[in-house]
């Protein structure tokens, strides 16, 4: 059993314990050790990486107990890929937040780490009821990093979220409920043996409990009609927060590729793709909606907020077609939206910081400090968050849009995605040009100086729309391999087969 | 005859409860509805203990403990919000 | 299990029950407020005290040993029962709970 | 290797051309010439294979999946173009030497137009569809920024985002088309693609293919309807109107027309749509061009107009015609290029582009003048120059069109028509700029001739207009076979190139629009006046009014949907399950299953209609915020006492300890909050929320009712079998907890201690003004700490501790454990705190509730961590039993410093959680300040 | 039984949805507790119901399915911290909007830019 | 250090330790050790909370007194469960209770007797803790109640506590 496993996990819960006790040690100490946290992280999330590219499911059984009995961690190619891009999110976020933006609160360190430790385990875990308790700790810690800094602005939003996310935490109980109380079993695994042979009112119950699942992750990933608590919430956050709020929907898409591919995907008998007919026409409602709260939007945050969603809709379309070629390409635009969109919410901030009282807003305000750089910055991640060549952005939509190749289908997929692009493209350029072009007579007094820690982090986000294009050949097999991974439920179910570690090892 | 005896109680017991239940939803005043309540806790015990002597099993006994303890720092909560507002300041 | 067991069991259950049940009549029936806090402070305790004693003879007499949770439950509500009444009784007198027609005597509120 | 070097170098030199910044003007328009130069050296080996009818191909793999390869091709068609922009492109360097201001920043300008051009080149060169796409949507990026260049002016900004708007969407119905077609024939490579023209061609998806791709063609070319961003992008500074907008970037689309003129045309929808559409931007942009007070308007129309013509040519679909068509392409960019730049220097010299006010130019800057005046020439079709020749074979190939009847005068007039408009606006833009009188009110005065250099480049391209115009087969002749050549696809017809055929019709024609040009010229005053009558629409307007509108009908629609109202939101997500969760439901049908029903017990009866009550009372009642709460305590003891019927005593427990401390934690909050909700729901939404609710909760009851009474196993039955000999313990439910799924414990205390600090931080700086009394209006009592109560409470805790730690240690064996001992303990405390206040008591709590936390959730990762060291998986509990002299037998097990960690953590999260909110009391020692942060 | 245990269930939720759509915090965050107990219940219900067959080894014959129980007392503490949380986000926000609304003050409802907050210095 | 190894409160600490040995299912050598453990840890955790040492001087009374309050719960409970039952109205009446009692604790035990005791309940102590105020649910007249309080329960606090 392959201790690196637990890393991910283990990494950023000390770290977070260090934090906590760390309180009122000196704020440079906190940082240094939080950094080296996330830093520590990311090479464990790498090694993974590297571990998982040979194609092997790898278990970890918490206490040693054979699955489907005790809570298993299982390592694949999507889960080590989720863990990278969230580590490297992470990592930036938390660079950009030594810019001051940590200060305020002595736990936002340890709220930031328990954050990532919550996301962690729902990558890696193979248990039903244990990703419902990811999910509490990522949400319980995303609460409380929502609330962080100052401002009455926040509020509201952030009770619609949490208020909601409880129901959801509800359901979501009630399904596993549901899911339990036919099959008996947790592990997602052993879900996947039982499932195809159930019938009748088994089946029903069963169904109506998966559907219920698809709705909390739904509410998670933030689907039409689901999804407007997000806007606010997302653009009333503190920069490095809302940046790694950018992973956060993301978590829901991965459960439901994760859940629905396993044990509802194809060989689920009666209740194959399971809910997959509700989730394609909704994807592309919420495309719809991104694009059109895109382009009412009054300030930048509230723009990206909205790109959130457009990649929501824009993932799920194909995920829900379920094709190999979709899903892979779901998954490169994936690690290109959530970068991008992680950048542009600092780049955002940065832009607030520089502008006075106009803040974010997409009004003219007096010639903001820095100007070249920030528009250069917006530049890469509008282009790339767009879809326009030739950032990653546009290579992912390109095989999205390969993907789907005939049928209705594509008529509304392409129409939907295209037509969506150039409204986005419209929205990009008219709150660039009114940002960064157009001034008003007048001066900002005294604009807080941009440290180094915040431009790199911001640059190195929208950079890395630079980099997946350099990579996009190798990325784009190891998406490739990751969809036809996760299309091979034989080999996720013999994990159960693994054998313990043994007395006399 | 201990049987009979033991339902006879659970009978009296839940009726008891009930009726505090009325004094708890009729009030008329808040004062009155946590009595009612602390009352109510006070069965919940009897329920409980009745419960282990007709399973047999000390298992719960506990429980009864408990409520005991929960049951009167609720209604002391209870009594000072009502005359403080602030329960712990 | 020993007759005399059955017998006191029987008994102090049924005392029990009744107790309680009186209490709860008390609370139901009695005019005031403050008359109704009568109840729960004596007849409920005690009615709960004797079935928890029927308890102890109960598993005692089975073989289990006595019972220290029942005993520390009924003197647990012994000590408190007049704490609940006497904060619950300041509660009323605050908030001006009215004491019922002919009652002799004024509550104070300090 | 020198293709893609031709591509990148131009991208390597604007990274490297502001590095030069520091070096002066000069040495930066050196710096960005260079990679211009090391390209056409590079470019020059090719020719002999050209020449020969040979094609050079580079191929490299990219991205297989998407059917993106790095391939690059130099045939005739991408040489042609690429010398066009190469060369033209030098000399926009050195023009914009002069040109910009020094002020301005001419490294981003170098920078951006090296950008443009290496995007140029890639579209040219492009052997694979998507590679060319995404030089294409680059060089739209670039015209953006480039148009913008002049950020503070309104028009420029305007003009930017309007085409990048029509030439990005456009390049959206590429991408479509693109991805159609390589679906069609499996390949982007354009190799594959051209061979694939008849498949294409009867593929049902045909025209939608063609729809697709000419959108994108058009709207990068101007053609009608779409021709109206490219006047606005005139906005631009010169050198990218002159470069971008006249001889390169608007030349894509037609270039796109050419490359795919095997693949697509020679069908009866390519006929029409590309001939009538470029039939009617001609005359539109002829006709508009005349009425451009604007020197750079007047320009831009007649840019529309010839793409017009070149697109006609096109879409004539004969041979000849798009032999001409290649050719035009290359006269227009030669005489239009000059022409803007000496509209450019004129703008410079005079400060304005009025045509009414620039007037007898010829004396200030005569050399200027004639370079202007050869250029327009050749625009007008003045024999011996490059644009007469074209349009000859222009108006050769209108009169060999076979349409029906009488529709076969059309094609003729309407060029006869677009070349009487050519003149017209030829002459004027001659005589009104260098005769016409005097300068009206100039805001330079008087004007000079440029500096020397910035001249040359206008001298080059009005040199090469005279040649071509009088040695046509020697200076373009090859070049023309070989773009012909590579455009039909190695099939060219007969031509011959001449700078005079001889009297024929098409001859009588240009004298026809050479009169009738001058004819209209003389009587434009009319022209104007009748203009005039019309109003005039400024697509700007138009544009930025749609955008506007757009924005702000997407903005209602949004504030619409997303209205903040948590109501709504919360209604939507339940709504949602319902709604997917009614159709697999209703397939239940009978909702009882096989194991029916049992009987009640009168108690339990009872004991689930007062719950039942409660509930609906707590809804009904919820107004009466402090009622509601004591309901809600009914609920919750029923609760636990129904875990306790049901055969769960650790749940019982833990409901009842999580009962009280909610219920405190909710007075806490109720403190502040107002003690009654007000009435705001009208009474059809409550009605509509209570359908709701019993929906759900019909829902609800039916779905237990048909999981409780049928039948099932589960996986449980290994922990009742290994509880005991694998986990050391008798309380299953607890093994289950700190050993078996020992990681969602560690978990929850996860939450448990987020929560509390999240709680801490959240309240750190919260400020809120208490009520003076309770609802009611009693003002709250001073006696804060009763006596009674202080003398009970004290006792208690030593007692409670006592009775924790042995919930603690039987927990492994029978009910209790961590959890529910940190509760008892946390409930004694709670308890300290109410009777003797918060001060009295935190001087007597000998820890921080953070450190208890972080030492918690510490102890629970030692245990499990423990393990490791063995080579164990995380969390692999062992216990022993250990006898010890006196003491006797005891079990010891890791699992038990697990659950230390859980006690130590409930303790902590608990109190930490309460004590913040009791610190907002004001009564409390520490007053927070107002938002501090 | 299974009939009134279902009712049970059936009415904590419908008083904790119809709560939960109120437009004041107080009943939103009664409403989730009334929900999370039936959803307690529900999970718990889920190894269905046993009379004194607590699954503590040795001390009955037959057990009830232990692993329901071991996941509804996660819940229950989930649950917990959720509504502390849920109810301590309600007083911030009724400090920072003098009002327990749960759309935040309805008279003066902010556009959707972000209201200036408060910077170190710069701001205004 | 060393004085951390005493018992503050050895009165406690012996409960405690007796406790102990009444929850362990019999006294053996585990709990014995256990149970000094927490008869010597608890009050060195909870000493803080008790300022002031209690100050019952015969503590040997007590058992007699218990016994004593108990036999009037029982005999006086079923007065009270009569009244209850019968349809006659109750005569009541808030009576104020000069103490002669001064220690708190003591104060304490007599007014949780005389809320155990049927028929009275004590209300409220004055804030200078020199009177109880009772309510009496059947009572002829303030004095006999005053009278029986003084005689049946104050008398034998005074005689142990001062």
């Amino acid at each position: 059993m392959n201790q690196w496993l637990i890393a991910p996990i283990l990494i950023p819960l000390l770290g977070g314990i260090l934090q906590v006790f760390m309180g009122y040690a000196p704020i440079s100490l906190r940082r240094t050790l939080a950094l080296a946290t996330t830093v520590l992280l990311l090479v464990a999330t790498i090694v993974l990486l590297l571990l998982a590219n040979d194609g092997q499911y790898r278990l970890y059984a918490f206490g040693n107990w054979q699955p489907p009995f005790g809570i298993v961690l299982v390592l694949d190619r999507l889960a080590a890929l989720m863990l990278v891009l969230t580590a490297v999110l992470a990592l930036f976020c938390h660079l950009f937040s030594l810019g001051g933006y940590d200060e305020g609160n002595r736990q936002f360190h340890g709220l930031f780490l328990f954050q990532l430790m919550g996301l962690n385990i729902a990558f890696l875990t193979g248990d039903l009821f244990n990703l419902f308790v990811a999910f509490e700790v990522l949400l319980i810690a995303s609460y409380g990093l929502l609330m962080h800094g100052g401002g009455t602005a926040r509020t509201i939003p952030g009770l619609h979220y949490v208020v909601l996310n409880l129901v959801g935490s509800a359901l979501f109980l009630i399904s596993v409920g549901m899911i339990y109380s036919v099959t008996g079993t947790l592990n997602m695994a052993d879900l996947a043996l039982r499932i195809p042979d159930l019938q009748g009112a088994d089946l029903e119950l069963v169904k109506a409990g998966g559907l219920m699942l698809l709705v909390v992750f739904g509410l998670k990933a933030a689907v039409l009609p689901l999804s407007f608590w997000l806007p606010k919430a997302y653009a009333r956050a503190s920069a490095p927060v809302a940046a790694l709020f950018a992973v956060m929907t993301k978590v829901g898409i991965y459960a439901i590729l994760r859940v629905y591919l396993l044990v509802f995907g194809n060989h689920a008998g009666p209740l194959a793709n399971l809910g997959m007919d509700w989730l394609f026409p909704l994807a592309l409602v919420t495309l719809a909606m991104g694009v059109i709260g895109a382009l009412g939007a009054q300030s930048l945050k509230t723009l990206v907020a909205w790109q959130v969603v457009i990649s929501v809709g824009t993932l799920l379309a194909p995920i829900a077609l379920g094709s190999n070629a979709g899903i892979s390409a779901a998954l490169f635009y994936l690690l290109s939206t959530t970068w991008t969109v992680g950048g542009l919410f600092l780049l955002s901030e940065l832009v607030a910081s520089q502008r006075g009282s106009a803040g974010d807003r997409i009004v003219t305000a007096p010639p903001m400090q820095n100007r070249t750089l920030l528009s250069v910055f917006f530049l890469v991640g509008a282009v790339a968050a767009a879809g326009l060549p030739p950032l990653s952005g546009f290579f992912s939509k390109v095989l999205i849009l390969q993907s789907v190749t005939s049928g209705s289908e594509m008529a509304w997929l392409w129409g939907i995605l295209l037509v969506g692009s150039f409204f986005t493209v419209i929205a990009y350029s008219r709150a660039g040009s009114i940002v960064f072009w157009r001034t008003v007579g007048g001066h900002i007094e005294d604009p807080p100086r941009l440290g180094g820690e915040v431009r790199a982090a911001t640059g190195a986000l929208v950079a890395l729309s630079v980099i997946i294009v350099a990579f996009a050949g190798p990325i784009n097999e190891y998406t490739d391999a990751t969809a036809a991974q996760l299309q091979d439920r034989q080999g996720y179910v013999q994990i159960l087969q693994t054998p313990m570690v043994q007395e006399d090892n | 005859m201990m049987i009979v005896a033991l339902y006879l109680t659970i009978a009296m017991v839940t009726l008891a409860a009930l009726l505090n239940v009325y004094r708890l939803i009729k009030g008329p005043n808040a004062t009155d509805r946590v009595l009612a309540l602390d009352t109510l806790y006070i069965n919940a015990i009897a329920l409980i203990i009745l419960l282990s002597v007709t399973l047999g099993t000390r298992m719960y006994l506990e429980a009864a403990l408990l409520i005991a303890v929960m049951g009167f720092v609720g209604t002391v909560a209870m009594a000072k919000y009502l005359k403080r507002g602030s329960v712990i300041e | 299990m020993h007759p005399v067991a059955e017998y006191a069991i029987s008994a102090l259950l049924l005392i029990g029950g009744a107790f309680t049940l009186v209490g709860a009549i008390g609370l139901a029936r009695l005019p005031d407020f403050f008359s109704r806090l009568h109840g729960p402070t004596k007849a409920t305790t005690l009615g709960v005290g004797a079935i928890m004693l029927s308890s102890v003879i109960y598993f005692s007499a089975s073989g289990e040993g006595i019972g220290v949770s029942e005993i520390l439950v009924t003197v647990f509500l012994f000590i408190t029962a007049p704490v609940s009444a006497n904060i619950l009784a300041k509660a009323a007198m605050h908030i001006d709970v009215p004491p019922a027609e002919g009652t002799r005597g004024n509550p104070w509120d300090q | 290797m020198s293709l893609p070097l031709v591509v990148m170098l131009p991208f390597l030199g604007a990274i490297a051309a502001p590095l030069f910044a520091q070096g002066g003007r000069t040495a930066i328009a050196i710096a960005s010439s260079v990679p211009a130069l090391i390209a056409l050296a590079a470019l020059y080996p090719q020719w002999q294979v050209l020449a020969d009818g040979g094609v050079v191909l580079f191929h490299q793999p990219w991205l297989p999946a998407l059917g993106l390869s790095l391939s690059f091709r130099l045939d005739g068609l991408s040489l042609l173009f690429a010398l066009l922009i190469l060369i033209i492109g030098l000399l926009i360097i050195l023009y914009s030497r002069y040109y910009l201001k020094p002020k301005e920043n001419i490294a981003k300008f170098y920078a951006l137009l090296l950008c443009f051009k290496g995007a140029m080149l890639g579209i040219v060169m492009s052997s694979n569809l998507l590679l060319m796409l995404i030089f294409w949507e680059l060089t739209s990026l670039v015209s953006f920024l480039l148009i913008g260049f002049w950020t503070h002016k309104q028009d420029a900004r305007r003009g930017a985002r309007m085409a990048l708007a029509v030439t990005g969407g456009g390049g959206l119905a590429l991408l479509a088309g693109i991805l159609i077609i390589g679906n069609i024939v499996g390949s982007f490579e354009l190799d594959d693609v051209l061979a694939a023209g008849d498949q294409i061609k009867a593929h049902a998806m045909y025209p939608v293919v063609l729809t697709l791709v000419l959108l994108g063609a058009f709207t990068k070319s101007a053609q009608f309807p779409f021709h109206f961003w490219l006047p606005h992008a005139m906005q631009a500074p010169t050198p990218v109107s002159a470069y971008l907008h006249s001889a390169t970037m608007v030349k894509a689309g037609i270039f796109l027309m050419a490359r795919l003129y095997p693949a697509l045309a020679g069908t009866e929808q390519w006929f029409y749509m590309v001939s009538f559409t470029g039939m009617a931007t001609l005359l539109l942009g002829a006709y508009t061009a005349m009425l451009k007070h604007d020197l750079k308007g007047l320009l831009a129309y007649s840019t529309v107009s010839h793409l017009g013509l070149i697109t006609l040519l096109f879409g004539m679909g004969t041979k000849l015609a798009a032999v001409a068509a290649v050719f035009h392409v290359i006269n227009h960019a030669t005489f239009k290029a000059s022409l803007f730049m000496a509209a450019g220097i004129i703008d410079h010299e005079t400060g304005t582009r009025d045509m009414r006010r620039i007037n007898g130019l010829w004396r200030y800057m005569p050399h200027t003048a004639t370079l202007a005046m050869v250029a327009a020439s050749s625009m007008a079709g003045v024999p011996l120059l490059n644009g007469f020749l074209s349009k000859e074979m222009f108006f050769a190939e209108s009169l060999d069109l076979n349409l029906p009847g009488l529709w076969a005068w059309l094609p003729p007039i309407i060029a006869t028509l677009a070349g009487i408009f050519s003149v017209a606006y030829s002459v004027r833009f001659v005589h009104d700029v260098f005769f016409n009188g005097k300068p009206v009110d100039l805001p330079v005065f008087p004007p000079h001739e440029p500096p020397r250099y910035m001249k040359i480049p206008v001298e080059i391209l009005v040199f090469a207009c005279v040649m071509v115009g009088i040695f046509p087969a020697i200076s373009v002749g090859p070049l023309l076979f070989a773009a012909a050549s590579a455009t039909l696809g190695g099939d060219v017809p007969d031509y011959h190139l001449t700078f005079a055929h001889g009297l024929n019709l098409p001859l009588l024609m240009s004298f026809v629009a050479f009169f009738g040009g001058l004819l209209m010229y003389s009587q434009r005053q009319r022209f104007f006046d009748f203009h005039a009558r019309f109003k005039e629409i400024d697509e700007k307007a138009v544009f930025e009014a749609a955008v506007a509108r757009v924005t702000e009908a997407a903005n209602r629609l949004t504030a619409r949907l997303e209205n903040g109202s948590l109501q709504r939101y919360a209604m939507l997500l339940v709504l949602s399950v319902i709604v997917i969760a009614a159709a697999p439901l209703a397939n239940l049908g009978l909702f009882i299953g096989a194991n029916g029903l049992t009987p009640v017990d009168a108690p339990t009866g009872i004991a689930v209609a007062v719950l039942i009550i409660a509930a609906i009372m707590t809804a009904v009642m919820h107004r009466e915020r402090f009622y509601a709460l004591v309901l809600l305590s009914v609920v919750g003891l029923i609760v636990a006492l129904g875990f306790a019927r049901f055969s769960a005593p650790d749940l019982a427990m833990t409901q009842l300890s999580v009962e009280v401390v909610t219920i405190v934690l909710l007075m806490l909050a109720l403190y502040y909050m107002p003690s009654w909700t007000p009435i705001e729901s009208s009474s059809g939404r409550r009605l509509r929320d209570l359908l709701i609710a019993l929906v759900a909760g019909g829902g609800m009851t039916l779905i237990t009712l048909a999981m409780l009474t049928r039948p099932f196993s589960s996986i449980s039955d290994f922990f009742l079998a290994n509880s005991k000999p694998e986990g050391g313990g008798t309380n299953v439910v607890n093994v289950i907890l700190v050993d078996f799924r020992g990681f969602d414990t560690l978990g929850e205390i996860t939450v448990l201690a987020i929560a509390a600090l999240g709680i801490y931080a959240m309240l750190k700086n919260t400020a809120l003004t208490p009520p003076p009394g309770d609802g009611q209006g009693h003002p709250w009592t001073r006696d804060t700490h009763p006596m009674m109560l202080r003398q009970i409470a004290r006792p208690m805790l030593p007692l409670a501790l006592m009775v924790s730690v042995y919930i603690f240690l039987r927990g492994h064996n029978l009910p209790g454990g961590g959890f529910i001992a940190g509760l008892v303990t946390s409930v004694a405390l709670i308890l300290q705190y109410v009777a003797s206040g918060m001060d009295w008591t935190e001087d007597r709590i000998p820890f921080k509730y953070h450190n208890m936390i972080g030492l918690g959730l510490l102890f629970a990762v030692i245990a499990g961590a423990g393990s490791l060291a063995f080579s164990y998986p995380f969390l692999t509990s062992t216990f022993g039993h250990i006898h010890w002299p006196f003491v006797g037998e005891f079990e010891l097990a890791s699992a038990m410093i697990f659950d230390l960690g859980v006690y130590l953590t409930v303790i902590g999260a608990t109190l930490l959680a309460l004590v913040s909110i009791g610190r907002l009391s004001p009564h409390s020692a520490i007053k927070p300040g107002p938002e501090a942060n | 039984m299974e009939l009134v245990f279902a009712l049970a269930i059936g009415t904590l939720t419908a008083s904790g949805v119809y709560l939960l759509l109120r437009a004041r915090t107080f009943p939103v965050v009664v409403g989730l507790t009334l929900l999370s107990y039936g959803v307690n219940l529900f999970l718990f219900s889920t190894g269905r119901l046993a009379t004194g067959a607590q699954p503590i080894i040795g001390s009955t014959e037959s057990y009830t399915d232990p692993l329901p129980q071991a996941l509804v007392l996660t819940a229950i503490v989930i649950g917990f911290a959720m509504t502390a949380f849920v109810v301590v986000l309600s007083l911030r926000s009724l400090a920072d909007h003098d009002d327990d609304h749960v759309n935040g003050d309805q008279s003066s409802s902010e556009p959707d830019s972000a209201a200036p907050e408060k910077r170190e210095g710069h701001d205004q | 250090m060393l004085d951390r190894l005493t018992f503050p409160q050895p009165w406690l600490s012996l409960s405690l330790f007796l406790i102990w040995q009444f929850l362990s299912e019999g006294v053996s050598g585990g709990s014995v050790v256990l149970g000094l453990v927490l008869a010597w840890a608890i009050p060195q955790l909870t000493q803080g909370f008790w300022p002031e040492r209690p100050s019952l001087l015969k503590w040997w009374r007590m058992p007699g007194y218990l016994v004593h309050v108990l036999r009037d719960i029982v005999v006086a409970s079923f007065e009270v469960a009569a009244l209850i039952l019968s349809a006659r109205r109750p005569r009541s009446a808030f009576v104020v209770y000069p103490l002669e009692l001064t220690d708190p604790l003591a104060i304490t035990v007599l007014a949780g007797t005389i809320s155990l005791t049927p028929g009275t309940v004590t209300v409220d102590v004055s804030d200078d803790h020199k009177s109880l105020l009772i309510h009496a649910l059947d009572a002829e007249s303030d004095e006999e109640v005053i009278h029986s309080i003084r005689n049946r329960y104050e008398r034998r606090l005074l005689e142990m506590f001062e």
